[in-house]
């Protein structure tokens, strides 16, 4: 096992990672950049070393440099985390060719599953279901048609350099399909100087469920249940939960091993996430290999009891994985809110700033996995999450319920967090019936957004005294007046 | 102390007292409230309103009582007057930063006609970007930031006339 | 189901009680004294009323008072938690009276189980092994000695009155039971006014392991296996862990039916707890039931995952258990420190006063469930107990592993804990092999308790450091010398 | 600057000192640490000495470095011997209370022989009784305390000459 092990991350990730490498044992590496040097890694690591830089592209993902703090400080291994460097296939071989082991995937599976038409050809091969397609070079409208007819509408013209939306028509009937083609692929030309589109089945009002693997280097490769991350809201996972109220078992058993069918056709090595669409018919179609730990995986560990960073870390150092497939047992129900810096209110935008006052929630069933402390800065050079919080329960209501409950116990302020955001979801009787789709939050934007709505009058009772405790007119002696008024009130005899 | 509190745009007015014993008499519309207050540690502050026990947090307008946020101004009636009658009335056509970030891109320059909606800056935090547009039709008057400089939340962007 | 609860208690299980209430959309209603009017527990409730008074005699033992709160309140039952009101059977006769639910068991099964000799002979009756001993009027120094011979030396001599150690005489051989006789029934007559002894088979190397059992109103008792909560000072549990790593499958089975077993004699209903001591040969004998919901119960819902407060609560509405025998699953294994206020330095002394800094432990595994916050006070008229952590992990190694790295994360400075004790404790040779006993702090105080024997010059360089910033020659101008020299450190460059 | 640093009974003499560009070289026996420092809210202090990441709390005479406590005395040798010269000398016979407490008992009354070891006072907290000793053996000189009195650590309990 590894002595020592770089964690080339920051924020709850590096965090968390960290934790685990401590538990085996391990000592701890991390970097940090210039606004980063009291950042929770930076103090949570045995060793921190600096990578100068503000900027991502400064420091955080100069892996060169990364490499070489690696090898100065005897650091056998380094672990990605997630964003950054953990899909960057280069950076993999570097570490390789450097003899640091690269906590991961081999370059080859990053490099295949990071492109969308190898992925799909492969995915295709292995006989794994992708969304209904139909790619051409300079595809016809004839041909687009003949492929629509035969899936049915609506369909999707999509760019094949494309993201963000670009380049990306929904066509609902045979009329509307010349136009759209031709749409589309001006776009995808401005946007991208590639017009080349393709035609793809719409699947609608889908479920984002994806399926948690291991794969060790010994031909061993096991499914860990799957997450349903239906809650979105701009693209982004903001609420996670496992298992999927969608899935029934027999469903279960045929996406854990479709999915690894998936990792094995990718040579896949390591921890990976196989996600799929699914339509309201329960079929389900391979939408991407994700070549790392997910954001999300603390959902999975709740209901299997495993530590998945610790397998991460068992795998790259040549162990085999710690149980077999028939060991696996999903037990109780786990949900995650994501906790963000930012406003719901005003279109999700992004909070930084100072954590004035830090209250967190603890108790039964609650996991904090948190990158943050009461006076720390939140750069805006960075991803605005701030925490993770998982909640845990024998079954989807309690964990749900005790979800709300932390969430109560939960203050972050001095910035703007999703936190009663959160509450509203929660409590949407949507949700609680797991009923929704990906498009739930769009839906009902309205509804989970407007302030807060619960009863306001000891509120405004409770502000008032605050007010008048703060700034009631000073009687006594001209040297009380020197003092702030809070110190007054500290002072004063009603305490 | 009479206090004006404002919460989901609806203000009210609030009478506060102290009463002998410590404890604070609060009167809101037709109803009154008896409280007994204590400080917690880190500015906090433990009210037992009638037998309901709330633990309060204020930071600036961010009230949490039990956890719960609430938005909540509150201002005494007199400063407030005081205030108005000296404030600063910022001009319609001025677009301030909503959040600390950076100037990504200017999309137009000084002197230029734009419509009401027009992408004016581009400023980028935290993996996102955000265009900010032009409140109304006219011609930008000023640019204050160039592209790739920081600003803060409130920072003045550009004015358009 | 109840709309409103009323948890006669203070500190971490009145907060612990408190969330699963809020959890099942419970109102909680609580009482505090008055030193306590800003505990945590206080805080934490939706109403809570004063019940005047100091020490625990003025206000938590206060039963009738507490009953007409709630019944003024609107309450509908009272949790006594532990402690306290919790195994004093008037009191739960008396909220019976008053229409008040008590949630726990019977009256009459607190009363009996509450008596030791009446208990002893109920399990007797009942088939449930006992300590081998003997009783009756005017025992002979030849009676106590036949049955010495018969059941083997080493015996003890009890004080039926007894408790605390006095009137307790352990006998090796046949010519010292006379002398031993005499004396313990002279000082069970001055310590208790009754000089009647009886005399037990002693138990050597004994191990605390208990059965946590539920029992609803329809006949159905669960068993959900053991604890193991043999690290004990002062015959205060420290350190409990479920399962226990010397009970294997099948006595597991059999200890689980015999609680069982042990509950249907008494009429028990509720949650309670079946206690054993276990000789070295795996045979185990009652010990005592604890008619209430125990410290150590978070070990329990860690390998069951369930929430036993709330099972508590349904069972005391008239509902079923949640689930039958046949569903309850061990998964894992699950590790608890109680954090004491102490000093295990200076004989385990309690430690009162201000929590001056509080940094808690979070992420995977690990549960903390506290009634303390940072500028809290502890006071001293009530028990030193500030927090329960709790570890989990897939096996007993990573479980213990776990707890060590929240130890380190874990500060609690202005009073003196126990958590470096607890440290010393896990990373013992003889607990990591499991191999410990009821006399294993005894044993080993010596290397348990002197100071922290961990490498030390970084410490000499950073307390020299952090010294030097808060006592530097101020060379600026005048003004700075007002202020004090960390305010001067705060505002100097070198920040 | 000097100071003296006491651990495990222990007393080490540890050379500071600031360097230009704002870190600091630690003397310590034959060896020598460079080390950055910051101030982290609530009192904090991050130091990388080397590359070591320590994250360190001092409250009073305990140290916490990465969240394990150290027991460890500091001070300037030139305070210190100022102390010393003023220092008062409590007798040997005086008895304080280590924790607070309440007087459970007083054990014997005021002009007593009492041998060494013998009982005098029991105090109370939290649960626990603990009876304190007489340091020596010799005549109650003055109890301070009543039973039922509740005292503050450090209180002077009795005296034995």
């Amino acid at each position: 096992m590894f002595k020592k092990v770089l964690v080339a991350n920051r924020g709850e990730i590096a965090v968390r990672v960290m934790r685990t490498l401590k538990e085996m044992g391990i000592r701890t590496v991390t970097v940090f950049s210039d606004p980063d040097r009291i950042a929770l890694h930076t103090l949570f690591a045995d060793e921190a070393y600096p990578l100068g830089g503000t900027t991502s592209a400064d420091s955080y993902l100069k892996g060169d440099k990364i490499i070489e703090i690696a090898r100065n400080s005897g650091a056998e291994a380094i672990h990605p985390g997630y964003g950054f460097l953990s899909e960057n296939a280069d950076f993999a071989e570097l570490c390789r060719e450097n003899g640091v082991v690269f906590i991961g995937p081999p370059a080859s599976a990053i490099r295949q599953m990071g492109d969308k038409v190898t992925s799909r050809e492969i995915m295709t091969a292995a006989g794994v279901p992708v969304v209904p397609g139909f790619d051409k070079p300079d595809m016809t409208e004839k041909d687009a048609l003949g492929f629509a007819e035969k899936a049915g509408f609506p369909v999707m013209i999509k760019a094949s350099a494309g993201g963000g939306g670009k380049g990306m028509r929904k066509v609902d009937k045979a009329e509307d399909l010349g136009k759209a083609l031709r749409a589309a692929r001006s776009e995808a030309l401005s946007s991208f100087g590639d017009g080349h589109v393709y035609v793809e089945k719409f699947v609608e009002h889908p479920r984002h469920i994806e399926i948690q693997i291991l794969a060790d280097n010994y031909g061993n490769v096991l499914y860990l249940g799957e997450r349903d991350c239906s809650i979105q809201r701009r693209h982004q996972k903001v609420i996670e939960e496992a298992p999927s109220p969608f899935v029934p078992p027999e469903m279960r058993k045929k996406m854990g091993e479709t999915a690894v069918q998936a990792a094995r056709a990718a040579g896949y090595r390591n921890a990976g996430t196989v996600e799929f669409l699914v339509d309201k018919n329960h079929n389900f179609y391979f939408l991407e290999m994700n070549t790392r730990l997910q954001v999300e995986h603390p959902v999975t560990e709740w209901i299997t009891g495993l530590d998945l960073v610790a397998e991460q870390v068992r795998i790259a150092a040549g162990e085999l994985i710690s149980l077999k497939q028939q060991d696996v047992k999903l037990q109780g129900h786990a949900v995650e809110c994501r906790i963000y810096a930012e406003d719901p209110d005003n279109n999700f935008m992004p909070s930084p700033g100072t954590i004035q006052l830090l209250r967190t929630p603890a108790g039964p069933g609650i996991r904090d996995d948190s990158g943050i402390y009461e006076g720390g800065e939140i750069s805006l050079y960075y991803d605005p999450l701030l925490s993770k919080l998982t909640a845990y329960g024998p079954d989807r209501d309690s964990a749900i319920r005790r979800m709300c409950r932390a969430l109560d116990e939960y203050i972050v302020a001095g910035i703007k967090t999703n936190i009663e955001f959160h509450h509203k979801v929660l409590n949407h009787p949507e949700f609680a019936a797991g009923d929704h789709d990906t498009t739930f939050v769009s839906r009902h934007l309205d509804e989970l957004t407007v302030g807060n709505s619960r009863e306001k009058s000891l509120a405004v009772v409770a502000a008032a005294i605050h007010y008048y405790l703060n700034n009631k007119p000073v009687i006594n002696s001209g040297q009380a007046q020197k003092c702030s008024q809070w110190k007054h009130f500290q002072r004063s005899g009603w305490l | 102390m009479r206090i004006s509190v404002e919460t989901n745009g609806k203000t009210m007015e609030v009478e506060v007292r102290e009463t002998a014993d410590g404890r604070f008499r609060v009167e809101l519309d037709d109803s009154e409230f008896t409280a007994d207050a204590r400080k917690l540690p880190e500015g906090g502050l433990s009210l037992m309103i009638g037998n309901d026990s709330l633990m309060v947090y204020r930071k600036g307008d961010e009230l949490y009582i039990n956890g719960i946020l609430y938005r909540i101004k509150t201002e005494d009636p007199l400063k407030k007057e005081l205030l108005q009658s000296s404030s600063f009335q910022a001009s319609e056509g001025a677009v301030t930063a909503a959040m600390p970030g950076n100037v990504k891109k200017v999309l137009v320059k000084e002197g230029t006609e734009v419509k009401k909606g027009a992408g004016v800056v581009v400023l980028e935090a935290m993996k996102m970007e955000n265009e900010l547009e032009a409140p109304l039709s006219g011609t930008v008057e000023k640019i204050h930031v160039s592209e790739g400089q920081s600003v803060e939340a409130g920072a003045l962007l550009f004015e358009i006339k």
